[in-house]
């Protein structure tokens, strides 16, 4: 009696074995590559807005402080988003009845808030204080990127949990001076202390600074 | 009793709305009627849009900043603590001013409690308020609360509160309601007022005192009523028997030596107990901190137990009756009484008197509201026999504005009523249809009154019954005026707008006055500015007023008054010592309001119905109190359903034996088994008002249980409780600790395999003196309402699945009929050095800081359990249920800055990790260390008695550490080598020698 | 071309059934004098001896094994060091960092698994399974090698007739029997 | 005295005289190739699917609401399913021990019943991966115990029993899977060549991956068997012991025992052996093996759970004795309460099921008596599962901290759940029993042999 199967079947087993492995490593390699992708980070994807403001043109271009509009940045730990009176305070004078303004006019006549997308979310177990970050030296755009080149703004960072890690285990390289916080070119100098003389300065201790308290509460 | 069966008949008969189930219900489908739902929006700007959809804890936040009614009474809490997806972020349109989003502010208002102010500060997040603390400038809280006004956050978030002006409880408008009154305003002008009849509850506000005399002006014939279920009558009539006039007496623990506690409340529950529980801890603890000749010497006669008489050296559990027979013998022993009161004096009584009278001038004598008038007449006889007037006892001008008995005020309403002598009745905050005392049959007098108008903050009973019902505003959501025990005014400022329109009191009373738009903030300031004129700066001092949450100065003056001669002769006879039995029975039933339900006002707050009764530890119901002899004698058992026949009605109620207890009386706590409810509160327990008679309404003699053969099982917190001092409590007399100071301490192992961790920044610890704590539970409801901590109802309870963070341990010594003292241990996470829970979890989800801190991270949590397993303590919890999501509150009642925990989930002390790690931040934006005090956790915030001191152990200053440096500080179950970071001050206490170590 | 060892079939030769194993031995033995070297034998059962005649060990195996248990013990404490130590030290209930007997247990599980996982795949090499086709299967008779024969196969040797020899050497009969087995 | 001289033999015979080699191939293998499904089969599996259904629809609504719908509370955390896992890792236990470790001692008898209790082993650890996940808070976070590279740069907690546990768990499902599998090459060979019906042919073809039986094959599998064998017996006797430790690593009084370790891996011997008995007792008539699976296998089976009794016996006397001697106040407590409080009947439950029943077995002529040895081996699965609940709810409930002392009740989703898993237990015996061949049949050939060659 001639046996079960043919001399494809040596070659099929093969290929079935190979693809599986190779499937396996493309699985592992996905899971390791696809959570830094953009796609899943979101970072430098832009976010429509109900009113298309452009940091690019406020900041870049005029050269608005962070803080006129994230009034409470320093403060608390929220930065504060502007309320639809800070918009107006320049837009009832100028671009009185662009048609692009037309929701923040009618946000403030009708006194209902502008509902913005999110592009920055923590979820709500992360307790984040931009006031502390801001006092310590670590500027907007260490965070969130060049915003003063954001046409629509976009997330600067992934916001993973090992991301912050980095810097919380390391601060040293993404400090800088106080007063250059809120600087958007901010480029080190001779003269620019040194990340290790600045945590002097200010205090930080990496080694206080991975516990998971700081973050979860 | 068919009055009574009657009215349920009539408030089902109004509940059986289009649902036919309840008032909510026929509301809600009422609500969702396009044309009423047009009518009641018109009503209120504030109403929330019905298909808001589900919004998140921190999400929220944003929405409560762009407005409250974008804020959407979602009614659902937080759910799985992922972050939402596509979710928005909403600014103002303009900022309110001085509001910082993100941080918290404290603004100083005040709550009453039956009519009396405690002062608060209100912590406000985006402009809501999200708790509630105690004003440290206010002299009755002093910075601490208890567990009713801290749970007022609840109550004004409760969704379950009014929304809308009801006509025979149906939703209607509020033109109606004002037009219906001032229509009748002519007919009234025009008879004086004769039909007009306010009825309050205890009123202390200045404006409402002011606007009802105005109006009595306006309308001579009208009668102001009051009623207060569980209100001070019999102080007042004990001072009229004594002085001749009603004063309010102030008590000095701090300056009493030695003190005898009649049944008294001092600790828990009369006005200032928050102050008086302070000052008594200072002197109990002043042994342990080296200065035991100021320690201070309690004695306490009772029947149902006190929290004073927990606290006794010497507690004797006596009959009823036998308290007045105690008390004249002691006027009797200290000359303020005939001879012959001295006959069958019982055996300790020589002995307490010639304690007192032996500290003469720092002897303090208090009887409860309990007592009946003689008795408060006797006590100030007493007191001014052993000098203590001016010395540890005060008498005031009673707070109360236009003191009357509430119990005669309430009985000549209802005889009008009934007569048809009242056309017009305005019921003010009260719930008399409840509350009121049976025999009254308030209801059937209520029918026979053609307009009646009811404001409360809740649809109550007496709402059903009521023509009209208004929505009344929280006191968060009003201004208004209260005075605190000594007299001091609090301004009561909104902190946020009403959530459901709402009126005040006092706005609801000017539209008498015609106003049918009136305006709280204009009635209240007008009292003030009146007040402050000619007093210099008056805006300046209305703005410094509600600054501080206090009108600076305004507590009121020392009286002097003088006994009038011939008490004796004066005083009612005493009751024959078992009254010829009039219902066959030889029991007495005590009527005792419910710790936390009082009246059943806060019959619908969550936090209140699962927090654990102090002794019984019971939660979500009230049961028949009885002393295990008593029990023993007539076959009872815990859970047991008895009917309890009397005179006055018959009651089934299930059976709780309580040591401590007095025999042959049982105590049935009142406040529980409302008809017309919220959500919460419905269907709780038995209701005891319908034994209560206005000629009885503490005690009720010639009572009988019969055991119906049926149960009711009851949620209690703690089951095994009669134990000899576990090692966990340690306890000693002031005589045993002078012979061995450091008795309490226990070798700890020193050796251990690991190195040490070093913790060079600061090292949090915990100092708890079971010498100061007076078992109140004030801790465990603030721990409750600042970390998020979800109530989950009677059947988790039962299945002991109750989900504080800290718990009040309570161990009695001695033997179960009368314990010689009763000890209280809140119990919390110890945070361990040596931690057995974080090692044996497998995710890490637990683990130290660098401050030493057990932290528990819950979003990591996998759910295995084996920490709780592992914790020697016992004091980490698990949501063995989505309990959070399952919660009845607003999500924006929750605090924003601790996460709501998820189904699965461990959860535990956490220090308040929020609060450090706030300060902290605070600390490192100015580059300085943490000072010491700067963090309070909840539970030492809250505690009146100063019990729980937390700071750095680093620094050898700090109120901590000297605390721990106390010989009698001890840690519990360190042989486990657990190393805590919370330790314990044993219990001392100070007997008398001639009374032997009872 | 050489005999694959264990499988080799891509060459002519012949096959030897036989009912007895014994016989088969004895056979065996006779045809290895004969200077018969590329022989394999099949049956439905191990049989002492054949190893021995056909001078072959399996020795590869257990070190394979026992590098792999090594390997996988060290490699299993410090990913446990790793973690606990290095990547994300952490104060777990006052351990020491390296709580290296909390690890052993870990560690030695782990040892095993790589030998379980190692030894099965190096099995699979050495006898090259999974090789669902084979031409010996297509041999008559061959299927009973899996249940009561024993067979051994004889490599035709280059330009040389062993079917004389071969007839000698087993005769046919008393269970035995030869066929031709197809290239 | 004729009678007991012939069970005398009976007893020595491994295998009954007139068995051949070709016999046993034809019968086996026909069992699953030819042979109809009887009607005890289709009975059978039909009930176990039942259960399992059950299991299903208990672990479903555990999955819609969380852990609550069971009985464990505060602060008894702990309740059936850590029980059931201990359970069902204990039973399993029965199938590695007699094929590994007396593979080593190369007892004859093992050759007959190994396939039977591997397949059991199988099974039975399949339950006990399950109960460990299920009882989690969070069960859809299980693979956070997976040490992985993560974006949270977060790793397990490796200090932890529960995870010493986790990876001892893994490594046995592996360990069980390849063992009885790679056992199975051969016998997969036999039937695909057997086989007549193509899907046959076809299956099993792939399923012996093309098995040739040629002597470097055999080769390479005695050395590969022998030292799996080797590894499975320490490795059984570790999982147990990391079992153990679950509760030993604990400080809970009555679990921070140091005799743990030997005292579960006894426990798992005896219902292990306890369950292969149940399993062989009823399948020999069933499947017609008395011919090789003899009174003597039923003997030494027996002898052995006895011996394992003894010796749990004995770790059930230090336990007790223990906290006395050492007079550590908590422990006398956690012994009192179980001696006389709430879990009393369980306790003693436990002491006569798993201690005093097996004694019955120093009886020869209770050994042979099959019915009886069923019930005995039975009353010893329950009783095991007895120990189990009183380890994890007995000493809980009279923990370090006595105000939080209370009891546990179980719920009806307890009791579904315990029940749902023997049904799968069950059903993926049957399915075994419909398609594998229950007897080693390779083995049983090369025994055969020797017996010829050692003139048996």
């Amino acid at each position: 009696m001639p046996g079960v199967f043919g001399p494809t079947a040596n070659i099929l087993t093969k290929l079935v074995l190979y693809t599986l492995l190779a499937g396996l490593i493309t699985l592992a390699g996905g899971a390791w590559f696809f959570p830094n992708t953009s796609y899943a980070t979101r970072v430098g994807i832009a976010q429509p807005q109900p009113v298309p403001f452009s940091h690019e043109h406020h900041v870049g271009g005029l050269g608005l402080d962070c803080r006129y509009c994230h009034t409470s940045v320093e403060v608390s730990a929220t930065a504060g988003l502007p309320p639809t009176h800070t918009c107006m305070t320049c837009h009832s004078q100028i671009w009185t009845n662009a048609e692009l303004l037309a929701p923040v006019r009618q946000s403030l006549a009708t006194g209902t808030p502008i509902r913005w997308n999110r592009v920055n979310a923590l979820p709500d177990y992360v307790f984040f204080n931009h006031g502390i970050h801001v006092a310590k030296g670590v500027a907007c755009t260490t965070c969130h990127g060049p915003v003063d080149g954001m046409p629509l703004t976009w997330k600067g960072a992934s916001l993973r949990m090992s991301w912050c890690l980095d810097c919380h285990r390391d601060p040293a390289p993404n400090l800088r001076p106080k007063e250059a916080v809120f600087d958007m070119d901010w480029k080190p100098t001779a003269a620019t202390p040194s990340g290790e003389q600045l945590m002097a300065r200010y205090h930080i201790h990496p080694e206080t600074l991975s516990d998971c308290s700081v973050c979860h509460r | 009793m068919t009055a009574r069966k009657e009215l349920a008949e009539r408030i089902e008969g109004r509940l059986a709305g289009r649902s036919g189930r309840s008032l909510w219900r026929s509301l809600d489908e009422l609500a969702r009627e396009p044309a009423v739902l047009e009518m009641l929006r018109a009503e209120f700007p504030g109403l929330p849009d019905l298909a808001e959809a589900r919004v998140g804890r921190r999400r929220l936040l944003e929405l409560m900043g762009a407005s409250f009614a974008l804020a959407g009474l979602t009614g659902c809490g937080p759910g799985e603590a992922a972050g939402e997806a596509a979710d928005q972020a909403i600014p103002y349109v303009t900022t309110p001013p001085g509001l910082v989003p993100g941080v918290a502010r404290h603004v100083a208002t005040a709550i009453s409690r039956g009519g009396y102010a405690d002062g608060v500060l209100v912590v406000q997040q985006m402009g809501r308020p999200v708790q509630l603390e105690g004003n440290p400038d206010h002299p009755a809280s002093l910075g601490a609360l208890d567990p009713i006004i801290q749970a007022g956050i609840l109550d004004l978030y409760d969704p379950d509160r009014s929304r809308s002006v009801l006509k025979a409880g149906r939703a209607a408008s509020t033109n109606g309601m004002l037009k219906a009154l001032v229509d009748r305003l002519p007919a009234l002008a025009a008879n004086g007022g004769g039909g007009l009849r306010l009825l309050t509850g205890t009123v202390t506000s200045p404006t409402l005192a002011r606007q009802v005399a105005a109006l009595k002006r306006r309308f001579p014939a009208m009668q102001w009523h009051r009623w207060e279920a569980d209100g001070r009558d019999t102080l007042r009539a004990g001072s009229v028997l004594a002085f001749g006039r009603p004063v309010d007496t102030l008590l000095h623990l701090d300056r009493a030596k030695t003190i005898l506690a009649i049944e008294s409340d001092f600790l828990d529950g009369a006005p200032g107990h928050l102050r008086y529980a302070r000052d008594f801890a200072r002197r109990r603890r002043a042994a342990g901190e080296g200065r035991p000749e100021e320690m201070s010497r309690l004695y306490a006669i009772e029947s149902s137990p006190t929290l004073a008489g927990a606290r006794a050296d010497h507690r004797f559990a006596v009959r009823p009756n036998e308290i007045e027979a105690a008390v004249r013998a002691l006027a009797a022993e200290l000359g303020a009484g005939p001879a012959e009161w001295r006959r069958n004096a019982p055996g300790w009584l020589a002995a307490v008197a010639r304690d007192l009278s032996a500290s003469r001038s720092t002897a303090l004598v208090h009887a409860g509201p309990a007592q009946p008038p003689a008795v408060h007449a006797l006590v100030h006889a007493i007191n001014d026999a052993l000098g203590a007037p001016g010395q540890t006892v005060t008498y005031i001008e009673p707070v109360e504005a236009d003191p009357v008995d509430h119990g005669d005020s309430l009985k000549g309403l209802v005889a009008d009523m009934a007569a048809g002598r009242v056309d017009t009745l305005l019921t003010l905050g009260a719930n008399p249809v409840f509350t009121a005392p049976a025999d009254l049959d308030f209801a059937g007098a209520l029918a026979k009154v053609p307009l009646s108008v009811h404001l409360g903050t809740a649809p109550d009973e007496t709402a059903m019954l009521c023509t009209w019902h208004v929505p009344e505003a929280h006191e968060l959501e009003r201004w208004g005026d209260l005075r605190a025990f000594d007299g001091t005014v609090t301004i009561q400022q909104p902190q946020t707008r009403p959530l459901w329109g709402g009126w005040s009191p006092q706005e609801l009373l000017a539209v008498l006055d015609g106003e049918t738009r009136p305006d709280g903030h204009a009635i209240v300031r007008a009292t003030w500015m009146e007040r402050f004129q000619g007093k210099g700066d008056a805006d300046g001092m209305w703005t410094d007023a509600l600054r501080l949450g206090i009108v600076p100065d305004s507590a009121a003056a020392p009286l002097s008054v003088s006994l009038l001669p011939g008490l004796a002769d004066r005083l009612p006879p005493p009751p024959a010592s078992i009254p010829a039995s009039t219902g066959g029975g030889t029991l007495t039933a005590l009527f005792r309001p419910d710790p936390w339900l009082r009246d059943g006002r806060y019959a619908n707050l969550g936090w209140l119905q699962e927090l654990p009764r102090p002794f019984t530890t019971l939660t979500w119901d009230n049961a028949l109190l009885i002393a295990p002899a008593t029990a023993e004698r007539l076959g009872l058992k815990n859970e047991d359903v008895v009917e309890l026949r009397s005179a006055a009605g018959t009651l089934r109620a299930p059976v709780w034996r309580l040591a401590g207890h007095a025999p042959d009386c049982v105590t049935l706590p009142f406040g529980f088994g409302r008809r017309v409810v919220g959500r919460v509160g419905r269907d709780v327990g038995f209701d005891a008002f319908p034994l209560r008679r206005l000629d009885q309404l503490w005690q009720l003699p010639g009572v009988e249980l019969r055991k119906t053969g049926e149960t009711h099982r009851l949620a209690a917190t703690q089951h095994h409780q009669m134990i000899d001092s576990p090692d966990a409590v340690r306890h000693a007399t002031l005589d045993a600790f002078r012979r061995d100071p450091g008795f309490a301490r226990s070798e700890e192992p020193e050796h251990s395999l690991y190195p040490p961790y070093e913790y060079p920044r600061n090292a949090w610890g915990m100092a708890i003196s079971l010498d100061a704590c007076i078992g109140c539970n004030a801790c465990t409801a603030a721990c409750q309402g600042e970390n998020n901590i979800a109530v989950v109802g009677k059947e988790e309870v039962l299945r002991n699945r109750q989900m504080h963070w800290i718990r009040i341990d309570t161990w009695y010594e001695g033997e179960a009929a009368a314990p010689e003292q009763t000890l209280f241990q809140p119990m919390t996470c110890m945070h361990c050095e040596n931690a057995p829970c974080e090692v044996v979890c497998p995710v890490a989800a637990t683990m130290h800081d660098a401050d030493g801190l057990n932290v528990m991270v819950y979003n990591r949590c996998v759910g295995t359990r084996f920490c709780s397993n592992n914790c020697p303590y016992k004091v980490r919890r698990f949501n063995y249920f989505n309990y959070a999501a399952d919660d009845n509150r607003l999500p924006m009642s929750w605090n924003p800055d601790v996460s709501v925990r998820a189904r699965g989930v461990m959860e535990k002390c956490t220090y308040c990790v929020q609060r450090i790690r706030n300060a902290r931040i605070a600390a490192d934006r100015e580059n300085r260390p943490i000072r010491d005090g700067e963090v309070k956790t909840a539970c030492q915030q809250a505690c009146p008695a100063e019990a729980i001191v937390f700071g750095d152990l680093n620094d050898p200053d700090s109120a901590v550490s000297r605390r721990k440096a106390s010989p009698l500080d001890y840690g519990v179950l360190t042989d486990l080598n657990t190393r805590p970071r919370t330790t314990y001050q044993a219990r001392l206490r100070n007997p008398n020698p001639e009374l032997g170590e009872a | 071309m050489s005999v694959r060892r264990g499988t080799g079939h891509s060459l002519r030769g012949r096959l030897a059934a036989f009912d007895d194993p014994d016989a088969m031995l004895e056979a065996l033995r006779r045809l290895r004098q004969e200077g018969f070297s590329q022989l394999e034998v099949y049956g439905p059962h191990a049989v002492e001896g054949v190893d021995e005649l056909l001078g072959r060990q399996a020795r590869a195996l257990p070190l394979i094994v026992v590098a792999a248990g090594g390997l996988g013990a060290v490699g299993g404490f410090f990913l446990q060091y790793w973690g606990m130590a290095l990547s994300y030290p952490l104060n777990i209930g006052g351990r020491p960092l390296n709580s290296w007997p909390a690890f052993a247990p870990s560690t030695f599980e782990l040892a095993a698994l790589a030998i379980l996982l190692v030894g099965f795949l190096a099995f699979c090499r050495f006898c090259r399974l999974p090789r669902l086709y084979d031409p010996i299967f297509d041999a008559p008779g061959f299927e009973r090698a899996s249940q009561d024969r024993f067979l051994i196969w004889i490599a035709e040797r280059e330009g040389r007739d062993d079917r004389e020899l071969l007839r000698q050497l087993l005769p046919e009969g008393d269970g035995v029997r030869i066929d031709e087995v197809p290239a | 005295m004729n009678a007991s001289t012939e069970t005398g033999q009976e007893l020595a015979r491994v295998v009954e005289p007139g068995v051949t080699a070709l016999a046993v191939t034809a019968h086996v293998s026909g069992l699953v190739l030819e042979r109809r499904t009887p009607l005890w089969w289709w009975v059978g599996f039909g009930l176990s699917f039942g259960l399992f259904v059950l299991f299903l629809a208990a672990v479903g609504w555990l999955f819609i609401r969380g852990v609550g719908i069971w009985g464990i509370d505060w602060p008894i955390a702990w309740g059936f399913a850590i029980g059931n896992y201990v359970w069902w890792v204990g039973m399993a236990s029965g199938g590695t021990l007699i094929s590994a470790l007396f593979f080593l001692t190369r007892s004859d008898w093992r050759s007959a019943t190994s396939r039977i209790a591997e397949t059991m082993t199988v099974f039975c650890v399949a339950c006990a991966g399950i109960m460990p996940v299920i009882h989690l808070g969070r069960w859809w976070y299980f693979y956070w115990l997976f040490p992985y590279p993560n974006t949270m740069a977060l790793w397990p907690q490796f200090r932890s029993p529960l995870h010493w546990d986790f990876v001892a768990i893994l490594v046995y499902v592996a360990g069980s899977l390849l063992f009885w599998y790679v056992g199975l090459l051969p016998d997969l060979a036999t039937l695909r060549d057997r086989a007549r019906r193509r899907w046959q042919r076809i299956f099993y073809g792939l399923l012996a991956l093309g098995w040739q039986g040629s002597s470097q094959h055999w080769r390479q599998f005695r050395m590969l068997y022998g030292l799996f064998a080797a590894l499975m017996a320490p490795l059984v006797c570790s999982i147990h012991s990391i079992v153990g430790l679950d509760f030993a690593g604990g400080l809970t009084p009555g679990w921070h025992e140091t005799q743990f370790p030997p005292y579960f891996v006894f426990g798992a011997a005896l219902s292990g052996f306890a369950v292969v008995l149940m399993l062989v007792i009823p399948l020999r008539r069933a499947l017609e093996l008395t011919g090789v699976i003899t009174l003597r296998h039923l003997d030494v089976l027996a002898r052995l759970m006895l011996t394992a009794s003894l010796l749990l016996s004995y770790c059930y006397l230090i336990e007790a004795f223990m906290p006395f001697y050492r007079g550590e106040e908590r422990e006398i407590t956690v012994m009192t309460s179980l001696l006389t409080g709430y879990y009393a009947p369980w306790y003693w439950a436990k002491i006569v099921l798993n201690g005093l029943v097996p004694q019955l077995l120093w009886v020869r002529p209770l050994r042979l008596n099959r019915p009886l040895l069923f019930l005995v081996a039975l009353c010893v699965v329950i009783g095991m599962w007895i120990e189990r609940y009183v380890i994890v709810v007995g000493s809980l409930h009279r923990n370090h901290s006595e105000s939080s002392w209370f009891v546990f009740v179980p719920t009806v989703w307890d009791w579904a759940t315990l029940a749902g898993s023997v049904g799968l237990f069950l059903t993926g015996f049957f399915l075994a029993l419909r398609f594998i061949p229950m007897v080693s049949m390779f083995e049983l050939r090369d025994l055969l042999h020797k017996k010829q060659a050692g003139g048996g």
